[in-house]
């Protein structure tokens, strides 16, 4: 991924999330306070105006770009959580123009590692980190599988639905959270299938 | 009477007059006392935004300890992000519950304790009721 | 998918910002949930008045059994006032952490708990931090 | 006492209460939030134009009355307690028009009774309970002695600057409490040195 295909990548995501802002706060509304997909369409619109002035920047400084805007912009528990995936991902990927194999390893394990410091979290809890987690594994040394990383993401999220929350909001549910997807591991998932489809479309 | 105080509280919360709310119920209870709050997001939403906990925290004497109280997990994790972009400052968060154990910040904050202190009395030293 | 709930949360504060600041947090969390607000005086002072409290449990149906939240111990007073004037309705006044415990409690009341089990949770199910 | 003396009380009372205002609002700094004065001019302003409205009142629901609007009107802690305090004396005099001996002390303790169960609190704790307890106490069958009494009043209060305070807002100020005048004792004690005040004049 060099750094047009990361713009494109964020701008696909953008309009995905956007697209979808209703069914993921109706997701939240379930399992917390209904604000997801207003969230997480405020941060990435902010992000993508952010684009425009962002021209010169490297790969590396436009994921930090992306991260901290996130953080200020999302507003709910998403923003920390995502704006740290992405400032990792921008630490690791420092004075790298393309990011292949090891790289992609790389920048998702420390981002998967950043969340689960931020959220105090780790897998198996039904949050986003269920959806990052497996993508990060489905990163080999190797070139990415952009269909496994997809379906990694797939199955990551559907996972979330038998599990019990115990951590953000849905948490206080108890047992009463099983059998909710939870909205961030969705969100997740359109970010990964974006990433998956801008990646393909640049092979063709 | 009071003793010169070294610590000052930081509100954040997810709606602003919550947090405004606050800062005025507890600045009652001691005007001496550096008491700031910020909550909600720019266009008014509920949310937090670690641009509001930064411009509050630029208020703050960069001498001065500060305690932060958050209402619920979303805004500690926020707060903790500002903490560690500050880390030449000395910014503690608290788990306490945000209007009880501010309460008891306020007045242990008046006499004169350390951060280490009014943190422990926000947390532990909060009744209600009996 | 919420189950009717017969239970209204009313929240009791010196400042009117902090009660409402508190309702607008809470109800996002269920916008279902019945959650009341009452703060400060007629002047603007900072203060509980009995006349405030008594006009929201006057907006709640007298059938639903009303959860009671306050900031501080006065509060608790004068709520426990209205109560006594009240002995009709079923009024139970919660000593959890008024926004701590209240968020809990719009959570609980949402899945159709008893007033008692609502404020069991509110005062034991709140947990803060990790 | 009579109604008419009943009213004079009050009117002397809340008179007194503004004069001391600022003493009373700068003690209660010491030991709580320093409104303690203007909740008590307040509450006894509202009492006093209430006064010319409740013209054919008995004695018993003056006292009602009075122990409603400081409940209504003080806003601190002393309403609920104050008005407590009144409510009860109104509820013990009961179709008495002129209080004696045994009506004073009936009153007093009921009242005294209805302050220790509104404020969870016992004498000792540095509350104005402190003055009113021993008040009561100073009632006896006979007339009462109103030299007695204000000194009972007086003595309470200044007790009260040894105490470690134990409810109300002081509390939190553990040993810090000591060496500072409860504000509701002492506003308690204006109360009944009015009221000896206008009995006295009255005896005249
Ligand atoms: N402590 C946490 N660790 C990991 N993920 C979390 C945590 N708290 C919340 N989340 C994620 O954030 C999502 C909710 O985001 P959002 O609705 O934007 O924030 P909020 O809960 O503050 O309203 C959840 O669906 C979950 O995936
Ligand atoms: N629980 C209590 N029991 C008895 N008296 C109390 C109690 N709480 C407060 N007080 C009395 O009330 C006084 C303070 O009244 P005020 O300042 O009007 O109320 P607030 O503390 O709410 O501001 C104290 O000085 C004390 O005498
Ligand atoms: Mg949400
Ligand atoms: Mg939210
Ligand atoms: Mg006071
Ligand atoms: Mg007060």
């Amino acid at each position: 991924m060099n750094v047009e295909q990361a713009k494109q990548w964020l701008r696909q995501t953008s309009a995905r999330l956007s697209e979808h802002k209703d069914e993921l706060s109706t997701l939240d509304h379930a399992l917390g306070d209904g604000d997801h997909g207003v969230n997480m369409h405020r941060g990435f619109q902010a992000v993508v105006e952010g684009l425009d002035e962002w021209e010169d920047l490297s790969l590396s400084s436009l994921m930090q770009k992306v991260g901290s805007t996130l953080v200020s912009k999302v507003g709910g528990a998403a923003g920390p959580l995502y704006g740290t995936a992405f400032m990792r991902m921008g630490a690791a990927w420092k004075g790298i123009e393309q990011v292949n194999g090891s790289a992609w390893s790389e920048g998702l394990s420390k981002a998967v590692e950043g969340i689960a410091q931020r959220g105090k979290t780790s897998t198996g809890d039904g949050t986003l980190l269920d959806v990052w987690s497996p993508v990060a594994e489905a990163f080999t040394e190797g070139e990415p599988s952009w269909d496994n990383i997809e379906s990694a993401a797939y199955k990551g999220m559907e996972a979330t639905e038998e599990m019990v929350v115990k951590k953000g909001r849905g948490a206080l549910l108890g047992e009463q959270s099983v059998g909710h997807i939870d909205p961030g591991a969705v969100s997740s998932y359109y970010l990964f299938q974006e990433l998956a489809n801008t990646m393909k479309a640049g092979e063709q | 009477m009071m003793e010169e105080n070294n610590v000052a509280l930081l509100f954040v919360s997810h709606v602003e007059a919550l947090a405004e709310g606050a800062r005025e119920l507890l600045q009652q209870a001691n005007p001496d006392v550096g008491i700031y709050s910020c909550g909600g997001l720019e266009d008014g939403e509920i949310g937090t935004s670690i641009d509001r906990i930064e411009a509050s925290l630029n208020k703050i004497d960069s001498e001065t300890d500060v305690l932060v109280f958050y209402d619920i997990g979303s805004a500690k994790m926020n707060a903790e992000m500002v903490q560690e972009m500050h880390e030449e400052r000395n910014i503690v968060i608290s788990d306490a519950p945000m209007i009880e154990g501010g309460y008891v910040a306020v007045i242990t904050a008046g006499l004169g304790a350390s951060l280490e202190e009014v943190k422990r009395d926000a947390e532990e030293g909060y009744s209600k009721g009996e």
